[in-house]
């Protein structure tokens, strides 16, 4: 990692208020940061989940650098768009990425799921400043952004919403409740990003229960559906931006990712769902993702 | 506070939901943040008339309670003041998780109308008689509840509501009953009315139970017995003052609601007792049986809701008093 | 109506154990009689819904005289076919079609929703004998027929199930949570019939809350999709007998149907959905059908 | 029943789930109706243990809770006895509009297995420690409830679930805890267990909350005071008569849970005690508030469920007795 990585500069750059367009590179240099982040809290805590956050890594670094209209310092923004991770379960991408865009201190990501940090194993809006509503029971979040969206529609309010998914989580009936409100309302502001790394906690989503053909479900539910490959950073810029022209339809990406993408014993791997690497893991995948926990753990605790 | 009510012969009849339509028609004209959602019973929850004056500020959601009450979070969470309406059985079981995640827990400014409460509901019978809410919702961190005992009292616990600065759960019922308040009986959230002083026990009643009580009280005074009648429209957060000092001045309490016995009003009352004046209770409501269909008035007799109950239950407790 | 409809041999024949498969103009008679019994019913209760079970009349006729295998006097026969109204809010029809069939005695009927009747207001599993699981939450029906179905396979048994959802209910996230289990384990044991009356009790379907296209809906959670004319007898048995046949998907049959069908005044008007013809009313809707209150409501309270 | 528990110094520490998941396998040997279901949590809810020997009678739901709950009552009604097993958070809030109508109004044979009870769940927070279980299945008719206290009484509770006929709500926790009981350790579906006889004053708990119960005994014993333990497994139905014995003979109550006060085990106590006799309660439990990430030791500290809580309580309640 390079040193100017952390100047006065980088940070003022990243945690500039309104819409980053940061260049592709950049961003994948940051995904590469946010998946450090990840595996060090997790080593730090010892308790969390490994597997969605790093499936979630490069989509929501263009999320959070590419497309969000926010200003980190005053999460309360009335021009903010609005972002919600309806998989509650992945905090260690959201904090990462709330904390790499400046909302708060990454030395806070060293005490994720410790009683005396903020934060908590699953958002909490009692707690983290950012976290606009708290999450962490599967299936809920949509309708979250269905009413955030009704609310810009009845305030003529240019806000876009973005709600991040799983594919596991498709199984929730609730989401089929919100994804025919969105479409009965033609809520285009709305837009949907799943996660598709074909698992879940007890194995493959094809296996557990299926969700396939996911694309027909959302087109027969009036969605516009942009299918993208998770990790091709270029790919995920495409998608927000078809996403973002769709006019009459909400529209959800589709975006295949793998489970513990970027540690290359967590790939493809279900078991690790919901379990962090221990410290020697933990170090195994620093090294793969060119770093180390002194390193790296420096970085955050001097931030 | 202290508001004398003394019903005349004959009451009036009033239904407790269209004082519930009529606020939320003035509120919309006072606050341009108000938003109603409703899940396909606009006429049941008579959100209709707001529908009709304010159609921008009205949202149909169909029939998808879950994603009514995350829709009002969204909404909440941008600044609006959303009351979303249906059905009490639905609105505190197929939305407990999203009123419990998603509202509570971010603490989140929604307003939940659970309409036809209580066994009164009537002929569409069990399922459709909300008797478990008072339980359910009184368990939830941050959230508060409100249960009005009439037209007007849910007139201005609607107006209170949406005064009030986070979570609340308004119940109400379905029929007809007797407008035992006026336009001026005083309503605070949060605190209990007393409705009739007296010295040797206390009725606590919520909902249309307090005009059972009142009539209660106006037996029990012909056999000599002075009961004081307390109108705890609010459950949560319930007035431990109030209450403790009735125990210890009238020593006996028989609670009246329209709702299951285990963990409604009587075990909010018997929970504040026990910690700070055990005295003899008796508890009139629900006894843990679902409900069935008939005519309102059959079923308030057939599951002791009536004054003759309260009544019974008040000569029990004033014997157990005396041999203590 | 005609006389011998009551005679002891036509109520052996309506009342006879196993499947029965009456001709066409039997079922429609029967449908006639079950519209006649709503009509009466409501009249005399003053209380509950008329439009569905009057758009339920004609294959619930079908399904009860002509599709299921039921024992009325013995309603937990080992052998029987289950059958469940989802929409729990159907009692008349719900009521008719039993007591038409056996169930008990038509007498019954006079007693709706009365607080000595065991037919309440809705569906009671602890109240009605071949009520077997109780109803009027919508949505929660297919699930208990997902269990039904379930069970039938643990047992190897070759019960058939046959679940009646309303096209409002249909906007209810169980529905497809149940759908998408149904389809993952292929359940083609199992029959979904949608009332597909275009009505709830707001107004038009598509206006509240758009459930279209609902058959693409139900394709992409993998079902086998059947669309039919609701008021054709001959077509609602043509459906009947393809899902039946269909193998290796659940089969839903999409009836296209009409609110209030039957009772001019009340056909395609929403206002019916939950309200009881008022005496005069229903004198009205009797004359149409064919009969008149004294009349009918005398058949019902002799049997 | 009594059956005197003493503490050694060292306690063996397991999972109450573990003994659910153990129960389970036995059943499905010794009954053929066993059927499992499971929403997507094999491990957490050590459902696997069954799916590994009996894979035609698991069915894996995936995450659908409302679902599964309506897919173990048609199994029900088809004369299986299914268990279904989620989060208690879930269980008791996503499926109960299901639970309620389907499940309970039906009165189905429907095992369900909230696991993940209380605040001891740790570093997941709020949203998965399930605080309102209790409040929740104590108001909805038909419903019985189970709430085992460590490894050897969550496999008995799930055995006698299965013999209930009808309905069973069982809660278990997450974190290994102390082996209280044994094999041989008596348990009645139904009725609370003396675990510890006393006269000066009588300490309810359940779950995990038993052994602090137990510990605060030895503490209160040295500072001169004879605490009774009861061990009150079954929420529902409740043990009146033991609960209004220990009130009569010992004259105080202190109440301990894992669990939001109102509308809990404090309640139902409470509630039978107004009814019956009488006497000062003092409730420990968690004080209307959401959970946090911590430890679970953090967490039983700092959310007062400790012995010396208990301990603090049971000083405050004799105080009280005393002066009365
Ligand atoms: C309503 C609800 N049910 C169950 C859970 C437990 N749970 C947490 S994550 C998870 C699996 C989610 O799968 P997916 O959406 O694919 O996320 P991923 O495993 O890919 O991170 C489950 C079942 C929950 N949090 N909420
Ligand atoms: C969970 C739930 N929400 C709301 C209701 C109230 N309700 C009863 S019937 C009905 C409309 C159903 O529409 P549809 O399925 O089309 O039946 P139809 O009106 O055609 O008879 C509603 C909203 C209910 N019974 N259950
Ligand atoms: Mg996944
Ligand atoms: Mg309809």
């Amino acid at each position: 990692m390079s040193p100017e990585a952390l100047s006065a500069s980088d940070l003022e750059a990243a945690h500039r208020p309104g819409r980053l367009t940061w260049p592709i590179e950049r961003l994948k240099d940051k995904a590469l940061h946010v998946r450090r982040d990840i595996i060090t809290m997790l080593s730090k805590s010892q308790t969390g989940h490994s597997g969605g956050p790093l499936s979630c890594a490069d989509f929501g670094t263009a999320l959070f650098f590419n497309e969000l209209n926010i200003d980190p310092k005053n999460p309360k923004w009335p021009e903010r768009d609005y972002w919600h991770f309806s998989i509650g379960h992945v905090t260690p991408v959201i904090y990462s990425l709330m904390a790499e865009r400046g909302y708060f201190p990454l030395r806070d990501l060293m005490k994720f799921r410790a009683f005396d940090g903020h934060t908590q194993g699953h958002p909490s809006a009692h707690d983290t400043p950012g976290i606009e509503v708290s999450a962490g029971s599967l299936g809920q979040g949509l309708s979250v952004c269905n009413g955030v969206a009704m609310a810009a529609r009845i305030d003529h309010h240019p806000r876009r919403i973005y709600c991040v998914m799983g594919d596991g989580e498709q199984q929730e009936g609730q989401i089929w409740e919100a994804a025919m409100f969105a479409g009965h309302y033609k809520l285009d502001s709305l837009c949907g990003i799943i996660d598709y790394n074909r698992m879940q906690i007890d194995g493959d989503v094809e296996s557990i229960m299926n969700i396939n053909p996911l694309d027909e479900k959302w087109r027969s539910f009036g969605w516009n559906v942009i299918p993208c490959k998770g990790h091709d950073m270029a790919d995920v810029l495409r998608a927000f931006a078809a996403a973002r022209e769709h006019r009459g339809h909400p529209s959800v990406i589709i975006a295949n990712t793998v489970m513990g993408e970027g540690v290359s014993y967590m790939a493809d791997d279900y078991r690790w769902h919901g379990k962090p690497p221990k410290p020697e893991q933990a170090d195994e995948a620093l090294k793969e993702l060119g770093t180390n926990y002194l390193e790296w753990s420096a970085r955050l605790l001097a931030h | 506070m202290t508001a004398t009510i003394t019903l005349p012969e004959k009451v009036e009849m009033k239904k407790t939901r269209e004082g519930f339509g009529r606020a939320l028609v003035d509120l919309g004209e006072q606050d341009p943040r108000i938003v109603v959602l409703v899940g396909d019973l606009s006429e049941s929850t008579m959100v209709h008339f707001f529908a009709e004056k304010f159609p921008d500020r009205f949202i149909q959601v169909g029939i998808a309670e879950q994603n009514m009450c995350g829709i009002a979070a969204g909404l909440a969470a941008m600044g609006k003041i959303p009351f979303f309406a249906t059905y009490g059985a639905f609105a505190s079981c197929r939305a407990a998780d999203q009123i419990r995640v998603t509202v509570a827990y971010s603490n989140l400014n929604v307003k939940i109308a659970g309409a036809h409460g209580g066994i009164s509901v009537g002929p569409d019978g069990a399922t459709h008689q909300a008797m478990e809410e008072i339980s359910i919702i009184r368990s939830i961190p941050n959230m508060t509840m409100l249960v009005p005992c009439d037209f007007w009292e849910t007139y201005k616990a609607t107006i209170a509501a949406a005064k009030h600065q986070g979570p609340v759960y308004l119940r109400f019922g379905r029929e007809d009953v007797p407008v035992v308040t006026s336009k001026e009986t005083p309503f605070t959230f949060g605190k209990g009315e007393v409705f009739a002083e007296g010295k040797d026990l206390t009725l606590i009643a919520c909902g249309v139970m307090v005009y059972e009580a009142l009539r209660a009280r106006e037996t029990l005074a012909e056999r000599g017995y002075s009961a004081r009648v307390i109108n705890l429209h609010t459950l949560k957060p319930i007035d431990r003052d109030l209450i403790v000092h009735a125990a210890r001045e009238t020593g006996a309490i028989v609670t009246a609601e329209e709702h299951q016995v285990n963990g409604g009003l009587g075990g909010a009352v018997a929970e504040v007792v026990v910690q700070s004046a055990p005295v003899p209770m008796e508890l009139v409501a629900v006894h843990d049986r679902f409900g069935q269909s008939g005519k309102p008035a059959e079923l308030m007799d057939a599951f002791g809701l009536r004054a003759k109950d309260i009544v019974a239950a008040a000569e029990k407790v004033l014997e157990r008093k005396r041999v203590r």
